[in-house]
């Protein structure tokens, strides 16, 4: 009883200095300490944890340590900094299959014993998701280190198949808590089942999406330590799995959106959504502030493409500031000027003189549009006719024959406008329904103002 | 094919209508081109820098002439040049058809395309040809320099050891390109500016310059398709001049732009409300020429009315010569380009277009031009 | 009762881990989820009831198992996230 | 205690010394203000205007000098002028001391106290009866909108249909009070503006108007305690003149306000630097008066060089007369109301205040001034 | 157990809804939904604590709820809205002497039974906090409300009194612990020496305080709930306890921020603090950005007053774009320009038109002087010479006589500048060693945008 | 083992209560701390026990006295929080 309290004590002060860590890992200036932090809380839990499992014999633990921290140590050098994320892909895998082993170990405790439900229930979950963790960590690696094809995998009956997958792991846990043993079959089919759902849920996902998959995978390798710590019934398990759990999917979220995919959409794209893709070409795609400013923040490349917009919005300060701003975050940035943006020749030049943007950054629509195809993002303010593809592409547009910036080439655009309104020649714009087109609606100083603000 | 720029024959016409950079453009798409000896001199271009461009230099500017498929030039030709040119040639400048029938009726009956730079037409996928923008753009800032230099006062306000100077007001009366420049450029020397246009749609591009726009109330108004006002009715005219006369009242300079195309400008700003100036007061009068927005407005002269001057510069893109001629010059290498099939080496004349429904006068011995025609019509 | 405390344990936790991470650039992103995967390695600490009791064969090896895997996934997740953050040193400053 | 406001007998002097507000507020301290007829005229105030806030008009001037016990006015006066004023009294006026030498020993000779606005020392105290500054702040201005309006180009970029006019260049030299407001013109408008000065301090001030200084070495310059600029030996004046040919010869606007204090202005821009530039180019050349900065430079005219046009004109703040009086009247009413104590109704002469101790010339019939006591024994 | 279990159960979801309503007070929009979350928390928190205390009479229980629903109700409706802080006091004095009872009453259980020392500890925590915060509120309400003397009292001898009374509170706690029991003369005492600190702590701080005090009370009571938690072993009154203990700590440092005070003068002030704020007097009082905001947030009229400096760090833009942000913000706002401010005349007006303020913004020196009493905060930015008080008040200087913006007469003064560095004329400025003037270093602009960073 | 448990609870609302509030405006000042006080008044739920106690008259007496002040803090805690956010209505929408 004493050593339970004294090594629950530690748990406590590892659970606090966890807390701390993770805090300070977000941060640029402390994200260093914070790993420190969190390493320290860890050594403090595993020596906790070491004391407090009265263990009989060592030999197994030892082993394994050493083995573990052997691998660990020289994949973490060796590795080259450019395989890092296949690297966590994989100390993430082993977490989950550690998960799923320290679930399945706990069954034998009850040798002969009942096994209570809920502990029966929290082994099945730590069972499942650890074994979703291990084998879907295992084939993200695959694919970010191109040893399996990273192309997202479809077959016809795809959609059945998985189906039929998770209808037999729900059958299997249930028929397994009802009588929990070691041997059960239902275990091995749990076991079976939860390594083929990791597969089945990251195959159909392309290679470019990995980072958020292992970052959600990475979520439930948390979630799965907490189901463990269910199980056995230790604190720090708990507190630190729930921890990695909950931020996980906050991090994940974040870089969706910084990707501009929705969580649902990586999470069940797996399942069908591929087909669906199509049909949603043409949509309008609103985007918030807050997801421009994920977006901006990740880009080294934006290209400002003001109209007459930008001039009734009297935003020209606003838009000089985020351009110094984006500059100041490593951000190569420009304003690309079309000859009959606004409503008088120079309209534009007035306005951004006047907020002292620097001439050198002011670039003619013949020198961008060569080169638009590396700009990363394009902000189009309250410009319309000026960046409308119909005047390339529609030999019927009143418009065909203009020369505009051809925006709608740049990897994304963001278009600032109030509604879907057309501009001074009345004619309909495609570029708002374009497949990398966010359209920011709203008064384009505000707007500005507003991802001026999220990154303040 | 021949381009001929023979000089202008105007004094006071300091443009060129090509400039050597301009030119280069030309002859590199396949184009010869000839100049008169001395035709850019008068904005800073020696013949020497067009032969440097491969361009040719004539002295004989009647043989210049007889020689040329293309004529570039910036003011109308007068009767005896329409005589010297050869029977089909293309003929590009400024032209005033409205007003000027006998010449049109020369240029046809001498078989010239007589391309008109006014009656461009005023479609986005034109503005690249659009000298009169091009030309009110740069009239509209000559305008506030000029107003500023003649002014006793400075424009911005300053808050000095000395006492406050209050910024001066400036009043721009037809926020059109001229107007929209106009406006930009006083603000930009801090002046609070004030404007006024008949069509109620330019009030948001005057605030989206910073500048107030001023709100009379005159019923129906309205513009063409092309974006050209419509001539008010005498009572609009009267309740207008009610509405303005307190504004000028107070203001230290009055720009004036408002034009209508082919017809005698409105005259806005009456005797009696020049009289309402404070003495020092400038007025700028951009229609001048065409019969003048301000009453007592002459050409090229500054009339000093009770210490009121008012400006009545005719040619006002040419006090910054080197900058209009190379936007003139834009615009007819433009225009040429547009049609000009260089792997052919031949002009494309295509009569169905639509820009060139709207500038070709005269071709093929015949007007052409729908809307003078129509003119013509009703004045028969 | 057990259950209920760890529960109530469970749920605080998840709404510190909400709370903790808000806005973060998005250099720190695979640092930070390096550096949450490697505390997710915590399930160490759980392995060692299983790895240590004699009374079972099956169970110690599984718990030798589960204690190699939390290893790698400890030790190398550490030192992966230190790395990658020794990259940033002195870049910004906030 | 009356105070004399005579017209101006320069005729090119558009100034008045009082404008009526300044004048009211004399009236209200308690002060007699006499003006002569038709004295503010020229910038724009009637007699009227002074009668209505409490002045009394003169016809006579020879009577208003001989009545004055204090006499304010723009210009020195004649050696006439002196004759008239009667013993005792106390002129206020610019007077070039250190080239008058016969006027300062008349004044002295008649016991007239005779103040320098010129002399009014250069601390933060003195600033308010600064004149030197307020005129030359305006001056600044002025000189830019000259240049603007003499130049074939337009200041500020423009990106157009018909193609992109680049900014046009000024180059400033000298940053003093004229040369920053120079700058600050210039770059209202648009342009890309460039500036050199000796004092390397002023660097920052310029950068702070958004301009670009230009660095060449001279090795040690420095200022006076009051701020002026040290005379440069003739190895520093090559180096400057080397360094900034290649400036120069890029502008399109050159201005150059290069002053020292008392003697003849430095030749910045010698023969061959004009002849660098391009033609059309404009410099303004503010030390005209004292020499010029611009080897070719004349007085009150527009040369042209090669098409490089150089303007020399001479009494630049009586551009903006109006504003130029109301500064010039506020120096004056708050040199006056330093002094006058409006419960005493006295003038208090202190002539231990460091400020009269700078700019009082002659006082008691002698001349008491310690600088140009000190010229006048370098001169003996 | 089951029903434990139940109730455990409710007070989980209580506790979620006490965290969300907590976490939406905090936010404008969503503070009165948060309110209803917290109270809808704090039902199910009540039945629940009902049901599990298995009480065997409720009649104590009814008459203790109605008359306090009928006192709370009748307070809260009837108060005037002018005297709500007063009325929080008094609530908040209620929960403590509710915690301090709690802690008391709980001796009971043990009738015979020793009292385990780590109950005992609680109890007396429960005690001490609650006592404290009951009578320091009382008195808080009594200053609020002008029915004591508002202003601080101090007496000699003060210190001497304060600690011999921590010694005998640490005494009798010792001594109590030792030998728990309902009867103990030690609890008495204890119950006698937390009322009289609570009068002790809130005597000697002025009226003006009293929002901070009642803040910083409110953390206590949470605690002292927490305490009583811990003493009966009730989750709910753990993590509610914990959770206003907390935030409240949180809050009353944004508070004392907003004050431009520190906690720890706060709250030791009551101990003799009086005494030093002579000495400190003449001393540079830095600011940080996020200071700045926080009064700049509360502030109702500011003047900026620009001078050389706003021109050398090019800040005209920000200093326009916050000058927007607190007019939309409810705040008036104006630039005093002082006539030589700058290297030249009119330096001031340049800048300030090309970032286009407005001229009836730009007020003159002669026409801020008489009404500067009324600025709430003047935020001189990069100016010396022209705020220097020394040009009015000291014949020696040699810029004695030039009139100058007093700006050391508006409320707070925010000098923006890097260093200690004297501007043009050379001379020191007696204006950085003001009472009410804090000095925010670092160039201009990248201050300011860090506050227009705060308000985003 | 409880105490173990409460602790753990303790320590992550503390942090939870730390990371909640962050920025607040300074209308929100008083709101936010009325709300706060009025969630303090959670005794009530733990002043039940005592008061419902008929073994002990001292016990419930004081009980009783603990869930009057106790509701008194609640009561008027929420109606008073309600009551000063009912003002900013509309006044803000961020
Ligand atoms: N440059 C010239 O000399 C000149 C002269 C005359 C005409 N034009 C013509 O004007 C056009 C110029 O093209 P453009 O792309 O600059 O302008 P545009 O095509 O007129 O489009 C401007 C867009 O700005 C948006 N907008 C207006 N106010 C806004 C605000 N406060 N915040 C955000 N968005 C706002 C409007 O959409 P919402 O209403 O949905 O917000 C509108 O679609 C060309 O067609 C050109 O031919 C040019
Ligand atoms: N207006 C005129 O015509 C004129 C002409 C000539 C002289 N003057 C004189 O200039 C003075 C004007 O007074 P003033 O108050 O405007 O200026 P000032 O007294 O010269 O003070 C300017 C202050 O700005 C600070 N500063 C400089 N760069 C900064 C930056 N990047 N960020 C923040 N702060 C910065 C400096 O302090 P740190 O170095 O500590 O930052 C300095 O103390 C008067 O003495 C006047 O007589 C005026
Ligand atoms: N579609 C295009 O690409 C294109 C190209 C060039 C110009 N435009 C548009 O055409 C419009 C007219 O251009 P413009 O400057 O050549 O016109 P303009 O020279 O014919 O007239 C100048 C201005 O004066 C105004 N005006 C006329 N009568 C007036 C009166 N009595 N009082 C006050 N104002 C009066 C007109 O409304 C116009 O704004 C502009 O709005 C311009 O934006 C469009
Ligand atoms: N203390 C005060 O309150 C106060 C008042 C007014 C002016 N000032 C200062 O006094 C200084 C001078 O004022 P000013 O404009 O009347 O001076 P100025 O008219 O004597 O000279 C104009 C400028 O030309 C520069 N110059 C001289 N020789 C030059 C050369 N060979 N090449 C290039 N530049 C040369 C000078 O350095 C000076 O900046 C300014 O810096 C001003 O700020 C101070």
């Amino acid at each position: 009883m004493d050593i339970e309290i004294y090594t629950n004590l530690a748990y406590i002060v590892a659970a606090a200095l966890f807390i701390f860590g993770l805090k300070m890992l977000g941060s640029p200036a402390t994200a260093r300490r914070g790993n420190v932090f969190s390493s320290m809380a860890m050594l403090i839990a595993v020596i906790a944890g070491l004391i407090g499992s009265q263990a009989v014999s060592y030999e197994v633990i030892i082993v394994g340590i050493l083995v573990g921290a052997l691998i660990g140590t020289l994949s973490a050098r060796l590795v080259a900094m450019t395989s890092m994320p296949e690297l966590v892909a994989l100390f993430n895998g082993s977490g989950g299959a550690s998960s799923l082993l320290v679930g399945w170990a706990t069954l034998y405790y009850f040798e002969g014993d009942v096994v209570p439900t809920f502990t029966a229930a929290t082994i099945v979950l730590a069972i499942l998701i650890g074994g979703l963790t291990f084998t879907g960590s295992l084939i993200a690696y695959g694919k970010l280190s191109e040893r399996i094809n990273s192309a997202a995998l479809v077959f016809s009956g795809q959609r059945v198949l998985n189906s039929a997958l998770l209808l037999a792991i729900v059958a299997c846990a249930y028929l397994f808590c009802i009588d929990p043993s070691a041997t059960s079959v239902y275990l091995y089919a749990l076991l079976g089942l939860a390594l083929l759902l990791g597969v089945m849920a990251v195959i159909p996902i392309g290679g470019a999406d990995m980072p958020v998959v292992i970052s959600l995978l990475n979520s439930y390798s948390g979630i799965a330590a907490c189901a463990a710590g269910f199980a056995v019934g230790n604190n720090i398990l708990i507190v630190a799995g729930a921890l990695v759990g909950a931020s996980g999917i906050i991090l994940t979220n974040i870089m969706c959106k910084a990707m501009n995919r929705s969580l649902a959409n990586v999470l069940f794209s797996g399942f069908g959504a591929a087909k669906t893709a199509k049909a949603v070409e043409g949509e309008v795609k609103p985007i918030s502030v807050e997801d421009a400013y994920y977006i901006l923040e990740a880009a080294s490349n934006v290209c400002f493409v003001p109209g007459y917009g930008m001039a009734v919005a009297q935003a020209q300060h606003v838009v000089k500031e985020l351009g110094k701003i984006l500059e100041a975050n490593g951000c190569e940035v420009s304003y690309a000027i079309h000859p009959v943006a606004g409503r008088m020749p120079g309209h534009m030049n007035v306005l951004l003189a006047e907020a002292d943007v620097p001439y050198e950054q002011l670039v003619e629509m013949d020198d961008i549009n060569p080169r638009i195809e590396n700009v990363d993002v394009a902000i189009v303010i309250g410009a319309n006719d000026v960046v409308n593809p119909s005047a390339r592409e529609d030999p019927d547009s009143p418009i065909y024959g203009m020369p505009i910036i051809n925006v709608d080439q740049a990897r994304t655009v963001f278009v600032l406008k109030r509604s879907m309104a057309s501009g001074f020649s009345g004619v309909d714009n495609p570029l708002f329904f374009g497949e990398n087109t966010r359209m920011l609606f709203g008064d384009a100083k505000e707007s500005i103002s507003g991802v001026i603000g999220e990154f303040g | 094919m021949q381009i001929a720029v023979p000089s202008e024959s105007l004094p006071s016409e300091r443009r060129v209508a090509l400039i050597p950079d301009a030119a280069k453009k030309l002859v590199r798409a396949g184009l010869d081109v000839h100049i008169e000896s001395g035709a850019g001199l008068r904005s800073g271009y020696a013949d020497a820098d067009y032969e440097a461009v491969g361009a040719l230099i004539h002295n004989d500017q009647t043989a210049l002439l007889a020689s040329a498929d293309l004529v570039l030039r910036v003011r109308k030709p007068s009767l005896e040049d329409v005589a010297k040119l050869k029977s089909g040639a293309i003929h590009v400048s400024y032209l005033d058809p409205y007003n000027e029938a006998g010449l049109v009726d020369a240029l046809a009956a001498a078989n010239i395309t007589a391309i008109s730079m006014e009656m461009i037409p005023r479609t986005t996928r034109a503005q690249k040809m659009d000298a009169l923008s091009s030309q009110a753009n740069l009239a509209g800032y000559v305008m506030v320099i000029l107003a500023a230099q003649q002014l006793d006062r400075i424009l911005p306000m300053m808050m000095t050891p000395a006492g406050t100077l209050s910024p001066a007001r400036v009043f721009v009366i037809g926020a059109g390109v001229a107007g929209l420049q106009a406006i930009a450029t006083a603000k930009r020397l801090g002046a609070r500016v004030e404007a006024f246009d008949t069509r109620a749609v330019v009030a948001e591009q005057v605030q989206s310059l910073g500048a107030k726009f001023v709100e009379i109330d005159l019923g129906e108004t309205g513009q063409t398709k092309d974006g050209y006002a419509n001539a008010l009715t005498p009572e609009q005219l009267e309740l207008q001049r009610l509405g303005m006369k307190d504004v000028i009242s107070q203001a230290d300079i009055v720009i004036t732009t408002a034009q209508l195309f082919g017809r005698p400008a409105p005259r806005i700003v009456t005797a009696d409300m020049v009289a309402a100036m404070k003495p020092g007061g400038v007025i700028v009068d951009m229609a001048v020429d065409s019969g003048g927005n301000v009453e007592g407005s002459e050409p090229d002269q500054t009339v000093d009315v009770n210490g009121v001057s008012i400006i009545g510069m005719a040619n006002l893109p040419a006090q910054v010569c080197k900058d209009a001629s190379q936007m003139y010059s834009s615009n007819l290498v433009n225009l040429v380009s547009e049609y000009w099939d260089s792997e052919a080496k031949h002009f494309n004349l295509d009569m169905e277009d639509d820009i060139l429904q709207g500038c070709v006068i005269t071709h093929g011995g015949a007007l052409v031009n729908a809307a003078i025609q129509s003119i013509r019509g009703q004045g028969a | 009762m057990e259950i209920i405390f760890l529960t109530f344990i469970l749920v605080l936790s998840v709404f510190l881990g909400f709370e903790l991470i808000s806005k973060v650039p998005a250099t720190l992103h695979t640092p930070l989820m390096s550096g949450a995967n490697a505390i997710s390695g915590i399930t160490l600490a759980g392995a060692f009831l299983a790895a240590g009791a004699t009374n079972n064969d099956m169970a110690s090896w599984l718990g030798g198992a589960a204690v190699a895997f939390a290893t790698i996934n400890v030790i190398g997740g550490y030192l992966v996230t230190d790395r990658m953050l020794g990259m940033f040193k002195s870049k910004r400053g906030k």
